[in-house]
């Protein structure tokens, strides 16, 4: 345990990000996920909605069709055209974020895009336009993985055709030690972060981002460890759309991290 | 066939409307001058300075406070900043639209701004740190998230219970500098403006327009008063007029109802 | 008459802006208005156009249409489209301003152009668009209200059917004592503004804005003295519109206020 | 129908224009070197340091100058700031649109300012405060008002009358800082340049030509003279070309033309 | 006709690629792991700071560095500034377009810019000059002048050997200002991050697809590696998803290749 | 001699930009061109392009068409629309120039437009777009004449029909002399520019624009000593075309100016 806190100080963090018995400065052991909330159908106007709450984000995901296709220039004869806006809230950050969308977002929005496609069965759809809004209310690290995890339920609890929900978590690296699912301290005062988004039933990964230097055997093992994070999270996918469909009123799922 | 259908329910249902107001009753039931259930909820977004989460019958709003120290306008040395930003999400509503803020995006900012502003809800002269240098800067971002008709009441009503709960460093000047101590103090509110807007359906006035409402009315008005049940603030709306008498009739009522929810608005604030 | 004077200095005006026998900064008592001057048709390209001089105002208005909408998917297919843009001249003002509209500007386009709407008989347009330019090249306290009271003659002299004029004229506060037709001074050290629209032959309000702390008394009082002056403005509205198709050459209507 | 008229309508008085010139006349009965008509107001906006409103047949400009100060360019730290900016209104023509400055707005503002600033029109030098801290900043900004052909001239016409009859405040120095005083003295203007401009329809070169001689023309040229006929500015518009013969003459005609109008203006701008 | 043959020669071709690719080979007869000719030439600009032209293929990227003294950012006073921006020119391809930049050339900039700033290549610790009050920033811009697949590698590279052989004036504080003297040193260079871009074609990754690859490639993956082998940027692209084999497959790839690529570039910086 | 340095002196130039021998500081006469390096057929994907190096300029130009004009409301019924644009990369000049379009770039881009489109043969190409880019890598006197010249070329190597090449030139004021050509630091210190584009065999000029302060005289030196000059510059283009088509490979033409 040791060389996880030497770790830590190589990297000039300013506070040991884990101590001596690998505990994280919010108690977490390397491989625990932050409390995550989820509930489905939540807004009235939207075809179909969720929220999150994974440790302090405070995201709202809404989706809006299959609808027509402004302008037509844009239309696809054989499948539907999925638009989403990955947009931070002003008051979302600690300092007033301004309202007009960044590069950051542009680019964001662009992946979450490129990692919901490829789960909606677009063919079914020709035509039309799929609109996925995916609101930060409140940021914390892992915004993005949060965003797409919620973006789904979104789009299932809109009734759209899917092959598989998407699920993403993030993992990254506090000196030399793999830990999963980063806050926003971590990830501005570690080492590396990696939001990965999978199909979990199709094995499949539809989103890799990585910052940091990783030797190849943290990557392999940061990378492994955001996909099994990931599937303990679609667990709670499930659950909170069993809820929503079964359990009558829009409900919290609310899990909480047992011991590994 | 649908949109047939829809056109032929909805045609049907405004003249349901128009035939129940003749009797001074509401589709949903309200009275004419009675506002739709109003929840508040401070403190939902903790990174914010302040904050609230509004809901209008399903109409939801939520604002956020953030402050921090800017340099005053050239023409008030003496006095803080004051900022009042509104959103209308895309997720909001099938017609709300991404993009640079529309009209009525800019609209609804600027009237809830005047309501703020104008009632002196904030004393901006305790906002001044060194005249003309540095002063406290406060910035109210709104984001429209539901769109159930009436977005002034509801927005408003986000940015007084934000601002009324909204809690900023206090800042000592220290050899000329400003410093920012650890100690939290409130923003320096001095009355709770409350907007109420009422719309024309037929010829008959209605408290807090729902969607439906709105589809149906040909004019709108928001009227907002103070503690004293002063009017300090008002905007009407719609590509059309309203009578003298309305008017007058429009600021009893803006008064009346005011009087009840600013009481709301102040237990939900405490 | 103490008491206004008390009320101006209670609300913190550095200067007095209305005296101890109730008379105001530029000479005027409580319910007089600045010198008006209208002339209707002055631009040659325009179909049609008023310039209108009221205080240090100098607004142009000028109006072109019925023409073809573009773009085709703003089409109404029932009645006009009618466009309204308020602008200022970066010269307008005191400091220079941007000359690209500012939020203000775009929502006064909005407030002036809702005034306008029901005045048009936009049923006998159907399909076409109406544009309504209004530049404000020097600007005083009640732009908006100058810029309406020109729009609206601008509109008739381009000979669209209308079912009224409409005439603007903006009330306010000076401490505790209503005033008409505010200028630029007492506008910003005043104690508030109110902007009034209205349709007089119908007796209808097209615009109304409020500014300031007004008791219901004082708040009806003000409201109804800016509909008794806007009905004094609506005589010369008519006058310049007498000259500009019975007097031959466009000429300036220039009436000045009368003792009350 | 009645498109297919005015075009029959245009086709006509094309013919008519082009047969005409041949014989050294214009529709309107000028000469080939002939401007119209130039009619110059000043003053005409109080609440600017200074402003002309020009006509030039109809063809209508308003300019106003605003002067602050500012901080000076780094390339030129001993230099004051002049920007000429021109807005062509929607109001102007049934061709011009609101929005963002048009390729056509922008190449008018900047052959305006080169006309001014290359003629040293006004002298930069004496618009420095403290070199490289403060400097006189000069705005121009012009409204076009009413297109009737040769915005380049009426806009320069305009700028030019405006900054001649411009008052700024006295600034002095003390303890290195700028002080403004309350006395108001002139721009420093050197010179007077007169931008002439010259359409080729057909073969035939005319001076200041109107909407509809440039709806018929091939080829613009502007050139800019100063007081003592030096040519200080050019620019050849319309995707076409200019024999080199052309362009000598046209420097004469706009030299000879230009010194009629610096005395009009100079005479209504005394 | 000639859109009808074109789509029938484009469906021959695809087949005819994911035949060979079943084989092992390639329509430009490289292997799957090989990249295309590299070419770097550098000082292209001599007005920059620092500049290279690199061609991989047919694919061409130039990058020029612009050094200046800026303030940094609040939240890292005692570190310089680095920004990587990109433009895809309307020139470089007949899909590009004028405007302001697209989403592709944002990730682009993005995913380029985390591949330098993530390794670490250049110290910002040494780009500080008075910690909170002035650094040195580093601009680099890139100019893609024509597309023939993979972007993000080709500008990587360009970026990468402007920045190893860009020079900026040394600095030194004098009373607690920064002056720049005449010394010319080096950007504080401390390792070679290279990013290696793989498609997937069928079910074959293959290094550094060309454009034709790219039309038929359904993923894409880039991976950065830093001189000890160490993945510091990764970037999966377009609409589709990948195998958690596959990731490991192309990681292992990156480094391989990266490696020889790697030697080239110091090769040609030196 | 002794003139032309006063007239430097007298326009308060720092550095004496021509000295007692008519020498400027370059080293080239008072009518000498910079060197000057043509490449034609540079480009892959562009349909033509050609590069060119005049002093310390770098200009690329490309053209794309003829092609669909898009957005069609754009199409002329009878003849090519012809864009361009000229562009400065951020890192053409001395300080960082932000990659937005400036004013001064979308007049440049106007009127180099204006002196190509006279030489296309736009009546071949009814219905259809032809894109001019020309982007200036680096950035020294002269960039607009020296675009204009590889622009032309670019446009013939695309095979596109033209009725002559387009060739410019921008001659100018040291003081009271007439020089050719001026660099960088002439065309800041010196008294003035005056670009100029010719078709050299129709004997027509499609580009004029005129800086500085010039007496009738020299006026008229200056702009017949840039004709004389683009006619010089009109060789270097046939050579480069020649080699581009009759050479084989792409190849460099390089005419260094011979004495006078």
């Amino acid at each position: 345990m040791k060389k996880l806190w030497e770790g830590a100080q190589l990297a000039g963090s300013k506070r040991k990000l884990i101590d001596e018995n690998g505990i994280r400065l919010d108690g977490r052991k390397w491989n625990e996920l932050r409390p995550i909330k989820l509930q489905v159908g939540v807004m009235k106007n939207a075809d179909g909605s969720a929220y999150i709450e994974w440790g302090k984000n405070k995201i709202m995901a809404a989706v809006y069709g299959p609808k027509e296709v402004h302008p037509k220039h844009q239309v696809l004869p054989d499948r539907a055209l999925l638009r989403c806006r990955y947009h931070m809230a002003p008051f979302s950050v600690d300092e007033r974020k301004n309202p007009a969308p960044s590069r950051r977002e542009i680019e964001i929005s662009k992946v979450i895009r490129e990692a919901l496609v490829p789960a909606v069965v677009v063919e079914d759809y020709p035509r039309t336009a799929i609109e996925v809004w995916v609101e930060v209310l409140q940021s914390d690290g892992g915004s993005r993985v949060a965003g797409i995890t919620a973006a789904s339920l979104a789009l299932a609890d809109a009734g759209i055709n899917m092959r598989d929900l998407v699920v993403g978590c993030s993992c990254g690296l506090i000196g030399e030690q793999v830990v999963s699912d980063l806050d926003d301290t971590e990830d501005k005062e570690g080492n590396g972060d990696m939001p990965v988004a999978i199909m979990p039933n199709l094995g499949q990964v539809g989103l890799l981002q990585v910052d940091g230097v990783y030797t190849r055997e943290n990557f392999q093992k940061a990378f492994e460890l955001a996909i099994e994070k990931g599937k303990e999270i679609y667990l709670m996918q499930r659950e909170a759309l069993t809820r929503r469909f079964f359990g009558g009123e829009a409900q919290t799922t609310e899990v909480e991290e047992g011991a590994e | 066939m649908s949109m047939m259908k829809n056109y032929v329910v909805e045609t049907i249902r405004k003249a349901q409307m128009v035939q129940l107001l003749a009797n001074g009753k509401r589709l949903d039931e309200r009275a004419l001058d009675q506002p739709r259930e109003l929840k508040i909820e401070t403190g939902v977004i903790p990174k914010a300075n302040g904050s609230a989460r509004v809901t209008l019958g399903n109409t939801e709003v939520i604002a956020g406070v953030k402050i921090a120290t800017g340099i005053p306008f050239p023409d008030t040395p003496d006095k803080g900043i004051l900022m009042v930003n509104a959103e209308i999400l895309p997720m909001s509503s099938p017609y709300a639209e991404a993009g640079p803020p529309s009209e009525d995006a800019i609209e609804l900012a600027r009237v809830t701004d005047r309501g703020i502003r104008e009632s002196e809800m904030v004393d901006m002269g305790k906002l001044s740190l060194i005249p003309g240098k540095t002063v406290i800067a406060v910035f109210v971002d709104c984001n429209v998230m539901n769109v159930d008709g009436n977005l002034f009441d509801a927005t408003s009503y986000a940015v007084v219970s934000a601002l009324r709960t909204a809690k900023m460093k206090k800042y000592v000047i220290k050899d000329d500098k400003v410093e920012a101590t650890d100690e939290l103090i409130p923003v320096p509110v001095e009355t709770t403006p409350v907007s109420v807007t009422i719309a024309r359906i037929g010829d008959r006035l209605v408290v807090d327009p729902n969607a439906e409402e709105e589809a149906s009315m040909d004019m709108r008005i928001t009227i907002t008063t103070d503690d004293n049940g002063n009017i300090c603030a008002s905007q009407k709306g719609e590509a059309s007029t309203i009578t003298p008498e309305q008017v007058l009739q429009a600021a009893d009522v803006s008064i009346k109802v005011g009087k009840a929810i600013r009481a709301q608005i102040i237990e939900a604030t405490k």
